[in-house]
């Protein structure tokens, strides 16, 4: 995908008041929360085998039309929680407001990137809130499983940041 | 002005998305997590987590707001009411990081922030306020004084508050053993035993007046009645006020002449005490919107939370006095999820069952919605209804008829209907004989 | 009056609710087997079933409808829009039967109850009316009055409607040729050739004047532009209109003046055509309260339900035409259920999720409640939401914000909002440019 | 699907007031609902053989359904029905609106008393309606097993009168 097609999408997202869209295609998984991150996942290109008899496609999971009066308004649907992604992984949420920067200058390597062994108290991230740069520490030692949001990025109060898989 | 952080919650929160909506400003709600299935939240443009339910790591977190503005890209801030709405350093961080505070500035604040300060601001402006002593060095002091401020006085101790240390004191006779009583009391209190001594006012009216500056340029918007009021709890307003047509022209002027005499800036009001004479006392006052500024929009047709915002961007006052027009009356009651039969005790829960009123001369100001859980964490005041008829009389047999019609259930969930029901049908509120101690006297509440 | 008997349902059953009980008058609405579980029926003092749901046996029975006033002691009956609103002979046998019909006399009806009636009365009372002909009995004669009218004219067929034998025609050299088509079509369509001849109007405002009369005074409360209309039916109106002031007070006057003219009593609409020179033109009045009053009591300040009411009782008109005045501008949007994706198809359902706009200068007049069940066996009028503010481009913002805040939802449920937001952002409508072809034309619709 | 397609397949759910969509062809399957969340899930045209374990679609989320809300306002309490007190029995219902009296004169016996065997159209009762006394008669024959309005009581429209056990 390139970015004007990225850019395109959005800008319809936005245009057209859509919160939220999962696009699944051979070549990407783009996931959009508008409002809140972007992700665009490669999916490894797969060399399909000489075509077989097609196998009905199983109808795809729907929102079902709750039967009983939804509240008002609905309530944005449950999301699985990223900690859902690692059983007994440790969520490292933001504490206060401000921009993530997973290194301590522009030019400087990362604190940490996923696979690292961290010790408890080590730094993980900043987090600049009226230019002040706050450092988020490790509260448990263990494996970087995930880093979940890029660099650069506004984080609010209790929004998850890393996962961390104690050891 | 693009768009505004909101940094208040509740009905307050989604009036100010309203006003910004129709001007054409983006909104930003930033809330607690508490309120993160909040109505404002859901019909905000966007909206950001600010802390935990605890106002004080939320809605009173500065570094925290400052910062969501900062990351959303708001170029102004709303407070509200409440929480940050009347601090001068906010106002002033807000300003330094330059970020619209869409209020008074921080040095109108300073001006009238405290009440001695406000006082002695309103003797400079030649506006009445209750007629009163420093702390009583002796007896002697406070015959003189009590003399010449004439009987009823009231005692009051320096630190305190509450009622306690008070004494209300008819005749010279009295006046000794009272101050010795009182300094005791306020000992107990207070640890202190510093007592002053005050006019009393006998069953006053609590009037505001509400004003729309723009440093230069101050307008009135004529005044509301609060005077329904249960322990300093404002319960039902009234826009106007029964009182004659001279008596509120010289309170709203005089409110005017002080408000201009601070190179008052956007939206406030000015509270006074008035007396059965229509003798009037500048008592504080309030540099925020209030609750109860519906029953003012009502009666004038001027959007007050829009002109906050088109004063805030640097707008000129665009009306004169003489636009400023009065038609017809209003109420207001505070709908709180309260159980006026268990002494106003806090009744939170599940709107499941909820209809509003409709049809003629109805507004409601609302963040409910059925299957909305009220937190526990905040205040109690859940809707606000106004109505407005060319009459009073005809006001209050509406907001009958709309009160009759509105349905808030939940298990367990009590509100204030039926006291404000009680209010309606009492005769001495129909005829207006009303004053700060009207529910304790009449209500006997 | 002490009990009034409601003949109708939905909104405007609810309406007359709501004026009885700020009058103190008891209300008992009658209703069919479909509207059981109907708002009005819920909220009335009393609710009295008159038949099956089509409404030819119960809200057009007339002997169930009188008996069950008779049986339930209401001494009035209010009848509403529509059903037996205009039916002069429901009104003579309430009379005959010693119940109050509000609304007005059989004779004001008989006087205006069909358009040819009508105008007869209007030039008597030197009101315009549409230029035209009786039956055309040679192409001589039309040539002449063509020429007389002035081009372009229209040719109508005297049996019918719909648009059918209709021929515009702009020249005298295509008058021949037309009047041969257009008697053709009308035989074919109606097996009546005949047709007559009108001046043809391009571009017509709808404009209609609100009045109130007592059988000798009448008052006029200004217009309502209601030229947003889809096959003659109106989907949104507003009042005041963008007409010049001049030409509004014109043709107001004319107004009043016909309905002075047949003694008028209770509330009527008189319904003009007005041409861009700003020619008006009288077509009809309905005689009685209509869906779009509203408008008329936001600028006005005036409740025309309690207002019939009182005229009613027999209360001389207290108004005076200078105590009416207008301020600001106000909008109703109708919200039908229908699928404006689809010819407006009727589009009924169950109510599930519901959250009706607030805030300042919104009215909501609706009989909706979630969990209601819309009958088939009705219009598809669900509620009207009315916005006020003192400039027509700031209502009109209003009403956006007000439209972006509502959710009406159900299994299959449309609504016509998503129509309204398109009326409201469209240019032409913005600046004015309505006429009663607009939404066929600019809406392509 | 190309990301203008998926735009002009917004717009046009917006343009035309559309909340929900289901959209299968042999490409993709697409759903969308405004204001919620939007999947669209892209399906192999060829199913291939998976080239690593497929990631299983998780449920769409779904906003939670609450105990459902009751109506506004509440339904009267459902009544036990005059009918069940007598199963197999057929009941007489006021066809009109008026008043109902058990016999043709206030001095008069009254046309039917319980426990009476009637026959089909046999009189049961007048219903008065504008000074007009309307006969009310059987459908059926049988006991008159209850009466169940009081005599110079109003009735409405559908109201039970009587309750008749054929024979």
């Amino acid at each position: 995908m390139t970015p004007k097609e990225l850019k395109q999408i959005l800008q319809a997202l936005v245009e057209h008041g859509v919160n939220e869209l999962t696009l699944e295609t051979p070549d990407y998984k783009l996931t959009v929360r508008r409002g809140g991150e972007v992700q665009v996942v490669a999916m490894p290109q797969v060399v399909a085998p000489p075509p077989s008899p097609p196998v009905p496609v199983a109808p795809a999971p729907r929102p079902e039309v709750p039967a009983a009066p939804a509240p008002v308004p609905a309530p944005e649907p449950v999301q699985a929680s990223p900690k859902e992604e690692c059983a007994g992984c440790v969520e490292v949420k933001a504490p206060i407001v401000g921009t993530f920067y997973r290194a301590p200058a522009p030019d400087a390597p990362p604190y940490v990137k996923e696979g690292d062994r961290v010790e408890k108290g080590q730094v993980l991230c900043i987090i600049e809130a009226m230019k002040l740069m706050n450092e988020i520490e490790s509260e448990v030692a263990g494996i970087v499983k995930k880093i979940l949001v890029q660099n650069g990025e506004p984080v609010e109060y209790g929004q998850p940041l890393f996962l961390i898989q104690p050891v | 002005m693009k768009k505004v952080l909101i940094a208040n919650r509740g009905e307050i929160a989604l009036r100010i998305i309203r006003a910004a909506r129709e001007l054409g400003i983006k909104t930003v709600v930033a809330h607690s997590t508490a309120d993160e299935k909040s109505l404002p939240v859901l019909l905000a443009d966007e909206a950001i987590c600010i802390g935990p339910p605890p106002s004080g790591q939320s809605y009173l977190n500065i570094p925290n707001l400052l910062s969501a503005a900062i990351v959303t890209g708001a170029d102004a801030i709303h407070p509200g009411y409440g929480f940050l709405a009347e601090n001068a350093t906010f106002a002033e961080m807000c300003r330094e990081h330059g970020i619209t505070f869409i209020g008074p500035t921080p040095e109108n604040m300073r001006a009238l922030g405290d009440k001695a300060t406000a006082r002695k601001v309103a003797r400079e402006a030649g506006v009445p306020t209750v007629p009163g002593t420093d702390e009583l060095e002796s007896i002697e002091e406070a015959k003189r004084a009590a003399l010449e401020i004439g009987y009823p006085v009231i005692l009051k101790a320096s630190a305190g508050g509450g009622g306690r240390g008070m004494r209300v004191v008819h005749t010279e006779e009295e006046l000794e053993r009272a101050i010795q009583q009182a300094q005791e009391e306020a000992r107990a209190a207070f640890g202190n035993p510093a007592v002053y001594l005050e006019k009393y006012i006998e069953e006053p009216k609590h009037i505001e007046i509400q004003v729309l500056g723009d440093g230069e340029n101050v307008v009135h918007l004529w005044e509301r009645d609060c005077s329904i009021q249960r322990r300093h709890q404002k319960l039902l307003e009234e826009a106007p006020s029964v009182l004659p047509y001279e008596t509120r022209r010289a309170i709203a002027e005089a409110a005017a002449r002080l408000a201009r005499h601070v190179g008052y800036v956007s939206a406030g009001t000015l509270e006074f005490l008035v007396d059965k004479e229509g003798n009037f006392y500048f008592i504080e006052m309030n540099t925020r919107i209030q609750v109860e500024h519906p029953i003012t929009e009502l009666i004038t047709g001027i959007d007050l939370v829009q002109a906050q915002f088109r004063i805030a961007q640097g707008e000129k006052l665009w009306l004169r006095q003489e636009d400023i027009e009065v038609r017809g009356h209003a109420i207001e009651v505070r709908i709180n999820a309260e159980d006026p039969e268990k002494g106003f005790r806090p009744s939170i829960g599940k709107v499941e069952t909820l209809l509003f009123p409709g049809g003629p001369g109805i507004r409601v100001d609302s963040h409910l919605y059925a299957g909305y859980q009220i937190p526990p964490h905040y205040d109690s005041l859940i809707a606000k209804i106004i109505a407005w008829a060319p009459t009073r009389e005809e006001a209050i047999r509406r907001m009958e008829r709309a009160l009759a019609e509105t349905v808030i259930e939940g298990p367990g969930l009590k509100t204030t209907i039926p006291f404000h029901q009680k209010v309606l049908q009492n005769a001495f509120f129909r005829r207006g004989a009303v004053y700060t101690n009207f529910v304790a006297r009449r209500m006997e509440m």
